[in-house]
């Protein structure tokens, strides 16, 4: 894959200033931003709506609930895992959180979405880290028993929570700034400091890039997993719980096809799904992207039948973006292959 | 090619005519009812009305949901008719895709439709008329604008796959405006799926782009609930949503609520008691023996009622499933 | 900076193995060994392909459990059942294939041992900043001098990664070192850094164990010398009292006769298979050579000298920036390795674990991947004939294990014999043999020798890249000197010595 | 995952008697056979109507869509790539055949319908082989153009061919053995052998388990990867025709969710998604697995809501059950990491 790009970068220059070799480096691999100032210019020449300060409000609020379940199918990519179950996650941590005393409290609304996202972390983790079972059957196993459940519970009549202030932190703003948005951006944050500076992280990327190197360095490598798989499942849980609090009722259907928008953002977000590679800022553009995409169909008032025909054109286009990049860059060496 | 044949059969018979071969009583009947989906309340309820007609008249209920695959409920349907069931109930997803294996099984069985039907297939099919009660919504929503002046509306759909029941009802709802008077334009028209949640973000972008609109319509309530929300949220009250067709429990409390002034006008009455109850009915007669195919019309109507703050109360019970 | 434990005054026992047997599922890697190390020792252990020694030292660093027997480690209490136990116990192992994370930097894979789970690490600690100069030092003890910091793991040459790998013995503490063929790729020059690495871990008390296939080093550093046969531990020897012929005897279990040097025939006059000339490409620089039918031409240089570059750049494995390359008179310039393999030329790749051999693939079928048109009428495979030919093969290059074992379960010299056999299979005219006894040991070595020189025997154009002096002398004609990229020298085998090469290969200061 | 599987297996018998060995290691692989043979002892002693004659023809009328899916899937994920723009070709192909020329001549829908097939999986093979892009974003990106497509040539309604014998294919049998399903194990038959008797499909395995050596070894594999996304293509497409000869007209929304089907059933039959491991067998395996799932859970009259539950629950203990084996087996090397 990109195994050109990483080469051309140890390249020649020798002692040098590190620092601006540095930026080059970073600059060069920020394919997802590139993509990013793409759609943005596309959307200011063919709307003026899109830069109105309500929709770009909007953008955020459409944003960051999924952006939340990004990061968490972010860290499991990372891992060379996949998890499926995070869309059904989604409904199930909505629902009971709505659900349990009736959703009268808010406080254990938030506490009731994490445990759900905790146990099904756990049990998700448990079978891929300790039984060493392929992450996609597991997870796909999982999608249908979350959302199996969640239909059982509420068959299929959505849940109205009793709490008067439970829609209070979706519709908060700080300085106009919605809280949602800024939720999902101290998440992204921290995610980002787990991954890049603390011990859990490295292991994390150890992990996903070769399992058997670090098991030999002595990295706890199924205790790792299940931590991450843990971790991610309390994220999506309360990623429940937001879109529920959103939406003001915990819907059944709540996060369908989340599993598929989340990985998406998180590959053209330039993580490798071999596991090892990506970046958090990677993954909140491609959340960008996709929510901008979204956002941009809507806008344009394009037809619903042609929607998907131009979701699908424009992701192609974006990939295939970060590709005529590298070649223009230098010859490539008959070694990378796919 | 010795051997050759086919696996459904040679007896074309011509449409609905699977008669039962004996007279049964109406305790050992089997009937089989195929849901379209289960993850709209709607549909919900015409479960919780089958299982409560086949517990008070003590026959078997065989339940499947096809979650919104004709193919999945196509098969559904054969292994039906492999555990013996007498009659179908079939709330088709797609009539044109099913119709001619339906009509293949409508030759073994009596065959009933229920909510969305197939024309010419099966015994009969107890529809609501979606365009009638589209036209019902959008008059009552109509008597909220001022007469002759132009509105601007978006419209959310179910979705590029939504063959009858959207177009009927969206279609039926502006011709109500149109016979109450009020021009419009439809400035913006998005697929929310039907669902609540997927309502939200689609409103919010629609809004974003045109701020001035003066109605939403959910082409049901669950999607004009989510618009109602965005409003809500963005402090705007001058803007209105109306369902087409529907009835959701939440949606007319929402109407009961907000009196002759609230923001959500208006809503169809789209029964899936009456639409069950009624296709039981007929079910149990021609598998029971009783009657014929030839008894029942073609095609039958439930009632069509526009609900609004008026006749709200009518409609709305705090304990209704839907 | 090398953090070990003071040196006791007398020799204090490290750790002790006792009755230990290991199981693999059909093979019985290892038998009741019991050996005991002691502290400022080096141990070499040796022992032909598949012995058993990476098996013994993999058991010792907790990488894998005993089937039955027990190891103790001295000042470590508990038993050792995970590497990050070893990591407690101060036991640092350095694999045969390296354990480097490819896509670390090559700063992360120094300082790896961090992310173990041993001692004060805790999971949410914040790593520590780590000093730039700090790690240049450990990485220029190990002789990597060019290398920069953030460069990925997986851009090194397998032998920086070995380095690499060894340099972490100057950042963790350790009072046991692990050496499995640390030395396997390296030339006798940087052969010195490890020496007097090991040294100073004497010094300071550790207890090395050192396990390579070159007799010469292992007489250079070992104070004891332990001999695995089959499984068994034969015999501890000590160093001194001891001679080469005696333990390769003990190894292979027969005296292996020594090989002489070939007489360089006269290749005037003959059209030369290989033309290269003006060849620049990677790192390696204007570099023009023949080889004639049946000429085997040696390449010698000093790690990250550029070998691997020619190697790769002439049988289609890297872009060449300029120069050309003819084959029997005719210019080729193959896209792919697959293009150069119906050219007529093979390589044996150097980076065995990435490039070598198919990881879920048998024996069998590694063998045959690069020659499948041999056994297929019309793309269809004729799985007798593929089956006879695969046990042929395994009788004739003597690997330890039949067609159908997974290769990745063989010893490291008998995963090489499995990739040799791969391409003298093609049956090329030109074969490019890069590092081709890495790992391998003595009694097969003479083996391998033997089908390069069957290989000359038939007319075929031999070139080989190696680390080893000694070796180019004994099996080529001519030997080509590279330095930082350029050819400087070139050499007749039977007129010359290993220091000619090596001070050629320097620069002239030795 | 299964490394420890295939380690148990040179067992202890040396030399021996190599066929029986050969039997033994055979039958310790085939989880997905105990699987199977498990649900059907499950549904022979829980429902009467399971071995009808007519219901186990509906299954494997049932099946042999989606089976067909499966080996296209299966080669793909036999390369450590995925596909799931299948369902969305599986649709449109459908269409198509239906549509061009009005669906009057059978051959004629046929050669559309593969012709479809092998032009998607052209353009996949492409970006994935020559563009080096990851299969996942490629084909998510074709998964919503392709279905997109079909929405708008369609707008949203089935199209009605008007050949007479359309459904002719789907409905015939032979000896009253379905047609259809004929055609499915004959196309089993032939991957097998492509997979396991040709140059062609080894090198898809060495492709799949390590690129880099196969590159190195003279393995074509651009060119091999885009012939088998093409070979896929074609049999996606072939088996949207047959969903639509099965149906009778071209449905929009045909095979909707294959994508996660034809992997679950994949992998659930032995395949690793890291590639290069996996039988046919296995897949085919898979395939009834699902099927006999989906067919027993309306057999059994389960709650409608419970049944995605219950699915979701089943695939949980079968995968378990894979690894429940190995334990009893032996000991677990400490190498054997996930
Ligand atoms: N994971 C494994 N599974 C099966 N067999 C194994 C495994 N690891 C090692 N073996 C077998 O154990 C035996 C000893 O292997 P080991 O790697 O210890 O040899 P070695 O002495 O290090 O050889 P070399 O000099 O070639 O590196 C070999 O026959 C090998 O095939
Ligand atoms: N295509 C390339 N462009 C630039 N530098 C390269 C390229 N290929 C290799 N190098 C660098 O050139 C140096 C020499 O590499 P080469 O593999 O040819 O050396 P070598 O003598 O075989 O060393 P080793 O003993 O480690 O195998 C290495 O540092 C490598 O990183
Ligand atoms: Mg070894
Ligand atoms: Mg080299």
């Amino acid at each position: 894959m990109t195994t050109t790009a990483t080469k051309d970068v140890s390249a020649k220059a020798g002692r040098g200033s590190t620092r601006t070799r540095g930026l080059i480096h970073w600059a060069k691999g920020q394919y997802p931003l590139y993509i990013l100032i793409a759609l943005l210019i596309v959307a200011a020449l063919s709307t003026d709506s899109f830069f109105t300060a309500r929709n770009l409000t909007n953008l955020i609020l459409q944003a960051s609930v999924i952006g939340i379940v990004v990061l968490a199918q972010f860290l499991i990519v990372l891992t060379g895992g996949i998890d499926i179950s995070v869309g059904s996650v989604v409904g199930l941590a909505g629902v009971m959180s709505a659900m349990i005393i009736g959703g009268a409290s808010v406080p254990l609304a938030i506490i009731v979405a994490i445990a759900v996202g905790v146990l099904i972390g756990l049990l998700n983790g448990y079978f891929v880290a300790f039984r060493g079972l392929e992450p996609f059957i597991v997870t796909l196993g999982m999608l249908s028993l979350a959302r199996g459940l969640v239909y059982t519970f509420t068959e299929g009549v959505p849940v109205q929570p009793q709490a008067e202030n439970f829609r209070a932190i979706a519709t908060a703003t700080i300085l106009g700034f919605p809280l949602i948005g800024i939720i999902w951006l101290v998440l992204a944050l921290a995610v980002w400091f787990m991954a890049r500076r603390t011990v859990f992280g490295r292991r994390i990327f150890a992990i996903g890039s070769s399992p058997e190197a670090a098991y030999a360095s002595g990295v706890p490598v199924k205790q790792t997993l299940l931590a991450v798989y843990i971790i991610a499942g309390a994220m999506v849980g309360f990623a429940g719980f937001l879109l529920a609090s959103r939406v003001g009722v915990g819907t059944p259907t709540a996060g369908t096809l989340y599993e598929l928008d989340s990985i998406a953002a998180v590959v053209i977000g330039g993580a490798s799904l071999r596991g090892g590679k990506g970046s958090v800022l990677g993954a909140v553009f491609g959340t960008l992207i996709f929510g901008i995409i979204t956002n941009l169909l809507v806008l344009l008032n394009v037809s619903t039948f042609l929607q998907d025909a131009f979701r699908g054109g424009l992701i192609l286009v974006a990939v295939v973006m970060t590709t005529v990049h590298f070649r223009s860059g230098k010859k490539k060496t008959v070694l990378s292959i796919p | 090619l010795t051997g050759c044949g086919s696996t459904e059969g040679s007896g074309a018979t011509g449409a609905g005519d699977g008669a039962p071969a004996v007279q049964k009583e109406v305790k050992e009947l089997t009937i089989g009812f195929l849901q379209k989906q289960l993850d709209a309340p709607y549909f919900n309820a015409m479960k919780i009305e089958a299982e409560r007609i086949s517990k008070e008249q003590g026959f078997k209920l065989l339940f499947q949901s096809a979650n919104g695959d004709p193919v999945t409920q196509l098969n559904q349907a054969q292994t039906m008719l492999s555990q013996g069931a007498d009659a179908l109930i079939v709330n088709a997803i797609s009539p044109e895709t099913q119709k001619t294996q339906l009509q293949a099984i409508a030759n073994n069985i009596p065959l009933i439709f229920v909510d969305t039907g197939i024309p010419d297939v099966g015994v009969t099919a107890v529809t609501s008329d979606n365009f009638e009660i589209g036209k019902l919504s959008g008059e009552l929503t109509a008597k909220r604008f001022t007469k002759g002046k132009s509105i601007d509306v978006g419209i959310l759909t179910g979705g590029a796959n939504d063959e009858i029941v959207g177009p009927q009802r969206q279609k039926g709802f502006l011709d109500g405006l149109t016979a109450g008077g009020i021009p419009y334009k439809v400035v913006a028209e998005s697929p929310a799926v039907w669902a609540q949640d997927k309502a939200v973000p689609v409103a919010e972008s629609m809004l974003a782009a045109h701020p001035d609109v003066q109605l939403i319509i959910g082409l049901n309530d669950a999607m004009a609930l989510g618009a109602l929300t965005v409003l809500q949220d963005q402090k705007n009250t001058t803007t209105l949503v109306a369902a087409s067709a529907d009835g959701q429990k939440e949606a007319l409390a929402k109407i009961k609520e907000g009196g002759c002034e609230g923001q959500y006008v208006s809503t169809g009455l789209n029964s899936p008691s009456l639409a069950t109850e009624r296709g039981m009915e007929i079910a149990i007669s021609i598998a029971t023996g009783q009657k014929t195919a030839k008894d029942f019309d073609k095609e039958e109507f439930t009632k069509a009622a526009g609900i609004n703050c008026d006749n709200v109360d009518e409609f709305y019970s705090a304990d209704n499933v839907f | 900076m090398t953090t070990s434990v003071p040196a006791p005054a007398s020799p204090a026992v490290a750790f002790s193995v006792a009755g230990v047997s290991k199981d693999f599922p059909g093979v019985r890697a290892l038998e009741d060994v019991s050996l005991a190390g002691y502290r400022g020792e080096v141990l070499a252990i040796c022992g032909a392909n598949g012995a058993g020694k990476s098996t013994l030292a993999r058991l010792i660093s907790g990488q894998s459990a005993p089937s039955t027997g027990r190891i103790k480690i001295s000042g470590y209490d508990k038993e050792v059942t995970s590497p990050a136990d070893a990591d407690d116990a101060g036991i640092l192992f350095m694999h045969q294939e390296p354990v480097i994370v490819d896509e670390f930097t090559v700063e992360e894979n120094l300082w790896l041992k961090q992310l173990s789970s041993a001692g004060k690490n805790r999971s949410w600690r914040v790593i520590p900043k780590r000093r730039r100069e700090e790690s240049l030092e450990a990485l220029r003890t190990v002789g990597m001098h060019e290398v920069t910091l953030g460069q990925l793991g997986k851009t090194l040459t397998p032998g920086l990664r070995q380095m690499l790998a060894l340099g972490r013995t100057q950042v963790t503490p350790h009072r046991i070192l692990i050496l499995d063929e640390t030395t396997a790729s390296t030339t006798e020059e940087h052969f010195k850094d490890v020496e007097a690495l090991v040294e100073r871990e004497r010094a300071a008390g550790t207890c090395v164990i050192f396990v390579s296939h070159r007799m010469p080093e292992v007489f250079a550093m070992a104070d004891r010398i332990a001999i695995l046969r089959n499984g068994r531990l034969i015999e501890v020897l000590k160093a001194k009292e001891t001679n080469r012929e005696e333990v390769v005897t003990l190894m292979v279990g027969e005296a292996v006769r020594a090989l002489e040097a070939v007489p360089t025939p006269s290749f005037a006059g003959i059209d030369p298979v290989l033309e290269v000339s003006g060849l620049c490409s990677g790192s390696a620089r204007d570099i023009n050579f023949t080889v004639h039918p049946g000429e085997i031409v040696g390449i010698y240089g000093l790690v990250g000298s550029g070998r691997s570059s020619i190697a790769r750049s002439i049988s289609g494995h890297q872009n060449r920036d300029s120069g050309t390359v003819k084959l029997y008179g005719q210019e080729v310039s193959p896209k792919s390795p697959g293009a150069a393999l119906k050219n007529g030329i093979a390589y044996l790749a150097e980076d065995r674990r990435r490039e070598g051999f198919v990881k879920d693939f048998s024996n069998g079928d590694n063998m045959t991947l690069a020659t499948l048109g041999q056994y297929s009428k019309f793309g269809v495979l004729n799985p007798q004939q593929e089956r006879r030919r695969v046990d042929e093969l395994i009788e004739r290059y003597k690997v330890k294990g039949d067609g159908k074992t997974l290769t990745r379960s063989l010893s490291g010299g008998n995963q090489q014999k499995v990739c040799l056999a791969k391409w003298i299979e093609a049956k090329p005219n030109l074969v490019v043999l890069d590092e081709p006894t890495k790992g391998i040991d003595i009694g097969s070595r003479l083996n391998i020798y033997q089908i390069v020189h069957e290989l000359a025997d038939e007319q075929k154009g031999v070139v080989v890249v190696s680390s080893e002096a000694e070796e180019l002398l004994m099996i080529c004609h001519r030997i080509l000197v590279i330095r930082d990229g350029e050819l400087v020298d070139e050499f007749q085998s039977t007129e010359s010595n290993t220091d000619d090469l090596m001070r050629a290969a320097l620069g002239g200061e030795l």
